[in-house]
């Protein structure tokens, strides 16, 4: 049997899967960006399929996925940062003790 | 490996082209391998290569520790080790027999698991650098079209190693030291690239086959290194300063400082443990000292070295020479300076060699356009050390004033 | 081939797996460095090295020791979480739309849906001198995306150093 | 010119220097190849003590050491154990059968050595003494204490010299001194044994349970072991005490023997006085010899002040300084080293008591 781009569009959406569990059910800010962080690679994986499947005359999906990669660190870079404002702030990082809007 | 290949698909008529003995050499491998079939060769062609890697620089590794403890001796006037075998030769077995059988303690309180993988996490990555260093002419393991960046990749990967070990020891000295790799290593890693940066713009590709390709010719094989380029000469300064910081030798070897937090990450590690982060940590920077060989000194390129049987092997002599006098330096380097503090290191980092690293490159790419060379070597100096004044300047403007000493005279 | 695409991605999944379901985060981030490392290898398995090494160098050289730091500053050190939070309501709720979300991905890749839309025969170029052809692409077809990427990035540097050092600016 | 890093450069050649320095200049090594090299010592380095003796045919009869104990009592760590050699009759042969010291304990303070009055006790400058065991391997015995004097002129020789002459002088002084007392028809000679005849029967108490006959069947080791056990029951009870204390061991052969003794001996106890008396104990204290010696003559409560190791530092063994020292043939009561300060002040109080000063 060989490996086709079903195989891997059923693997991405599995781990997109994963991650949207993680983000959605933990109460760690820092796990919730991990989980963030699955469902991105999770998507730039099904870049880099399809391109390997069925566009790799062009260049665009491997350039894309550099953008991404470059926008998810970018985004967990900030979102560090945050983690780290609000735990100066509540001393926790748990998501459900955030309730105030007042900061 | 594609080298190995060709080398034996021709192999006899090679050796029969070596005086004296290539009569019976090629006899003798005709012997073993005459008319074996294709898989056969493309097994032993992929089978050399990680051989010599895992066996050779290993090697490379227990002499290293031998001389570095013999020329700190000498630079301290001291006689080092001479007891095991003539001049100590045996010292390295002793000490590996030591360090095997010594008890291997894991801390209580420590992660288990952590603990165990740290060593192991911490010497995959530095073997696998090997992966992309070419040590003679087309001799590379792998000719990746991305060694480069592969290498930079996977010794980025190898800070994972000390941060694990420093955090599952549950012992505060380790984790300062886990810290402090990992704030150093990130930091260092910007200017090291953007030093390396400035040879893939001259060259035009990430294969550090080409890269050592792009060196050879001129005067003996020697006036086309990129060390005697001004933007070279800079690049060659920043990356060795960079790799040195990411291998965590002296003076930047903050995060295993014996006199501040005991021994850093491996404080808690004894035994077996230990000597693979010790091997880890030298493979490191034996790696790192052959790519910047590879990219600054002309790599495997000397007199003598070229294609063919002979000057392939002359270009493995000159890159082995090369590499030993890259670790000669670094063991003099150790030698020599002193520790930096922590904040040293990292306004250093920022300060000095970050911008330094970005001029250099703007100086490859006056290098680049201005064809005539006369003028080019001209304007780069001027360039670089318009730069490296200003920038002297803008880092000396704190004042170091006399201390004052409450309670010591 | 086919090993290796089930090697890495059963890598890939259990890495994911543990990383959202682990109690200690120092335990969740190392198993995400392995998904990392999963993803990495499909990377190299579909000819796109240089993404392979791009995704070492950012994701497992940088995002991860982030998290890392990150992790440190926030918490006790060893990094173990307080009650079992792992199969609570939230959790299920969490479970549910992902299955969800998953098996409506799922139909629609059973469906063929897709592949009406893409072309079916892949063109037969080779794969070398890649990293040349897609830096060219950068700063030819791309590079106004490539400017625009630059200032993001300095925008969230200078962003996140703002506001990690929001109390040590405060001060002064 | 400075530029950073400049410091940087002038240490590195700095550094090259010395390391091709090294290589061609030996003065600049200074590393001792141990086992093949070896430090000159400087003379007055010490480290653990050694017994002296003068000729090499006869390391036992010529060794200084009179087992007088005076080391024993100051070594501030306790490491040295000193049994005094008796022979068979149990008197004492003014040299030591056991020496031990314990160089695991010993801290090399030296003295041992400032305390000795016979310069028989040294401090050694060998360095080389590991072992591969921890207990009785850094046990000296007196075999490998013995140094010769040769051997202790090779090591300080300074310091032998100096010692050798001093111990010269005082042989002559003493032979001057003996000369003119051997000259005499010798006076005190016949001294000891005439206060020591008359030895009250009171005395004869405390005396008996001490005096073991010289036919019962003992060694000579049980018999000093025996002697001094006895003494030390003797003693810390009190002359009224004395015989319930010796009551629980009844029934032992040696209790029998020393109650056979008790009821016994009055006569052999007069029969050899000297031998009889509890000889020095750490269980004895001073006040309890007196006691013991309470209602004797002045001659033997100067004797029971003293130390009472025989050990000559005052030219006589102690029964004869006490004598000497009644008799009046010896007016300094300092002499005894051992007994320090307390002896010379009890020996003053005591002829202050008899009203001979």
């Amino acid at each position: 049997m060989n490996v086709s781009l079903e195989h891997y569009l059923m693997l991405t959406a599995f781990v997109f899967a994963i991650g949207l569990c993680g983000a959605l059910s933990r109460k760690n800010a820092i796990i919730v960006l991990m989980g963030i962080e699955i469902m991105f690679n999770a998507g730039i994986l099904n870049f880099v399929a399809f391109w390997h499947y069925k566009y790799f005359v062009s260049l665009t999906a491997q350039v894309f996925a550099i953008f991404a990669i470059s926008i998810a660190a970018a985004e967990s870079a900030v979102g560090l940062a945050l983690v780290i404002a609000v735990y100066r702030h509540y001393r926790s990082v748990d998501l459900d003790e955030m309730r105030s809007l007042k900061g | 490996m594609d080298t190995v290949y060709q080398f034996l698909q021709h192999a006899e008529e090679v050796l029969r082209g070596i005086p004296l003995v290539g009569g019976l050499l090629a006899r003798l491998y005709h012997a073993l391998l005459g008319g074996a079939p294709e898989w056969v060769l493309l097994a032993i062609s992929i089978a050399v290569p990680i051989l010599f890697v895992v066996s050779v620089f290993p090697g490379i590794f227990a002499y290293t520790t031998l001389v570095e403890r013999k020329a700190l001796g000498r630079i301290q006037n001291r006689i080092g080790p001479n007891r095991v075998g003539r001049w100590g030769l045996l010292q390295p077995i002793a000490d590996g027999v030591k360090l095997l059988t010594k008890e291997d303690i894991v801390p209580r309180s420590a992660d288990k698991f952590v603990h165990f993988l740290a060593p192991v996490a911490a010497v995959i990555p530095s073997v696998l650098l090997f992966s992309v260093v070419p040590i003679g002419a087309g001799l590379v393991p792998v000719d990746l079209n991305i060694g480069l960046l592969f290498a930079f990749a996977i010794s980025t990967a190898s800070v994972l190693a000390l941060f694990m070990g420093g955090w599952a020891s549950r012992n505060k000295f380790s984790l300062l030291g886990a810290m402090r790799a990992v704030a150093q290593v990130i930091s260092y890693e910007v200017p090291m690239v953007l030093a390396a940066v400035a040879v893939v713009m001259a060259v035009g590709s990430l294969s550090t086959l080409a890269i050592a390709r792009a060196q050879s010719g001129g005067i003996l094989n020697v006036s086309h290194w990129f060390v005697f380029r001004p933007w070279g000469f800079v690049g060659f300064v920043l990356f060795t300063i960079g790799a040195m910081a990411e291998s965590a030798r002296t003076p930047f070897d903050i995060p295993e400082a014996e006199s501040e937090i005991i021994a850093g990450y491996h404080t808690e590690y004894s035994g077996f443990k230990f000597a693979l982060f010790q091997l880890g940590e030298y493979l490191a920077s034996i790696a790192m000292a052959g790519i910047t060989v590879t990219m600054f000194l002309g790599g495997y390129n000397g007199p003598g070295s070229g294609p063919g049987f002979f000057g392939g092997l002359i270009s493995v002599f000159w890159f082995f020479s090369k590499l030993g006098c890259m670790i000669v330096l670094t063991i003099w380097i150790r030698g020599t300076w002193p520790r930096v503090r922590v904040d040293q290191l990292m306004s250093f980092a920022w300060k000095i060699l970050l911008p330094m690293s970005i001029v250099n490159i703007v100086a490859v790419a006056m290098w680049h356009y201005i064809t005539i060379r006369p003028i080019a070597w001209i304007g780069t100096t001027l360039w670089l050390v318009l730069w490296f004044v200003t920038l002297n300047k803008l880092a000396a403007t704190e004042k170091i004033e006399k201390r004052e000493y409450r309670y010591a005279s | 081939m086919e090993i290796a695409f089930w090697i890495l991605s059963a890598i890939t999944v259990m890495g994911a797996i543990m990383a959202i379901s682990l109690r200690n985060v120092m335990h969740c981030l190392l198993s995400l460095i392995l998904f990392f490392f999963g993803i990495a290898g499909h990377y190299f398995l579909l000819h796109a090295e240089f993404l392979g090494a791009v995704q070492i160098l950012i994701y497992i050289g940088a995002v991860a020791v982030l998290i890392a730091l990150a992790t440190m500053l926030t918490r006790h050190i060893t990094g173990e979480e307080g009650p079992r939070e792992v199969l609570g309501g939230k959790w299920w709720a969490g479970m549910g739309t992902a299955a969800i979300i998953a098996g409506l991905l799922w139909a629609i890749i059973r469906k063929d849906a897709l592949a009406r839309l893409l072309p079916t025969e892949a063109a037969n170029i080779s794969y070398t001198a890649l990293v040349g052809d897609i830096g060219r692409a950068l700063v030819a077809d791309w590079v106004v995306p490539l400017e625009a990427m630059a200032v993001l990035l300095t925008a969230a540097l200078i962003g996140a150093v703002v506001i990690a050092l929001e109390e040590v600016i405060r001060k002064r | 010119m400075g530029f950073i890093g400049k410091g940087l450069f002038e240490g590195m050649v700095v550094t090259a220097r010395n390391f091709v320095g090294s290589y061609f200049d030996k003065e600049r090594l200074v590393t001792v190849q141990y086992p093949e090299e070896r430090v000159q010592v400087p003379e007055n380095s010490r480290t653990f003590p050694f017994l002296v003796f003068d000729a090499d045919k006869d390391p036992i009869g010529t060794m200084r050491c009179v087992a007088c104990k005076i080391c024993e009592v100051e070594c501030p760590p306790q490491c040295i154990y000193i049994v005094m050699d008796r022979d068979e009759k149990g008197k004492p042969q003014q040299r030591p059968k056991v020496f031990d010291i314990d160089i695991s304990v010993c801290m090399q303070c030296q003295i041992c050595v400032e305390v000795c009055p016979f310069d028989a006790i040294k401090m050694d400058n060998n360095y080389e003494k590991s072992q591969y065991g921890r207990f009785n391997e850094l046990v000296e015995h007196l075999p490998e204490l013995l140094k010769s004097n040769e051997y202790y002129t090779k090591i300080k020789p300074t310091e032998a010299t100096a010692v050798d002459a001093k111990l010269k002088a005082d042989a002559e002084k003493k032979a001057k001194k003996a000369a003119p007392a051997a000259a005499k028809p010798a006076a005190p000679a016949p001294k000891p044994a005439a206060p020591a005849v008359p030895k009250p029967a009171p005395a004869a108490a405390p005396m008996a349970r001490v005096a073991i006959p010289d036919d019962a069947p003992f060694t000579p080791e049980q018999r000093q072991w025996l002697s001094g056990y006895l003494a030390a029951v003797g003693g810390s009870g009190g002359t009224g005490v004395a015989p319930a204390a010796a009551a629980p061991v009844a029934g032992t052969p040696v209790a029998q023997a020393a109650e056979a003794a008790a009821a016994a001996t009055t006569a052999s106890a007069a029969e050899a006085p000297a031998g009889n008396w509890p000889w020095h104990d750490p269980g004895l204290g001073m006040q309890q010899r007196l006691d013991l010696a309470k209602d004797t003559s002045i001659a033997d409560k100067l004797m029971a002040a003293m130390a009472q190791t025989d050990c000559h530092a005052c030219g006589f063994d102690c029964r004869g300084y006490a004598d000497a020292i009644a008799t009046g043939a010896e007016t300094d009561l300092s002499l005894c080293l051992p007994g320090e300060a307390e002896t010379a002040n009890m020996l003053k109080k005591l002829m202050q008591e008899a009203g001979k000063l």
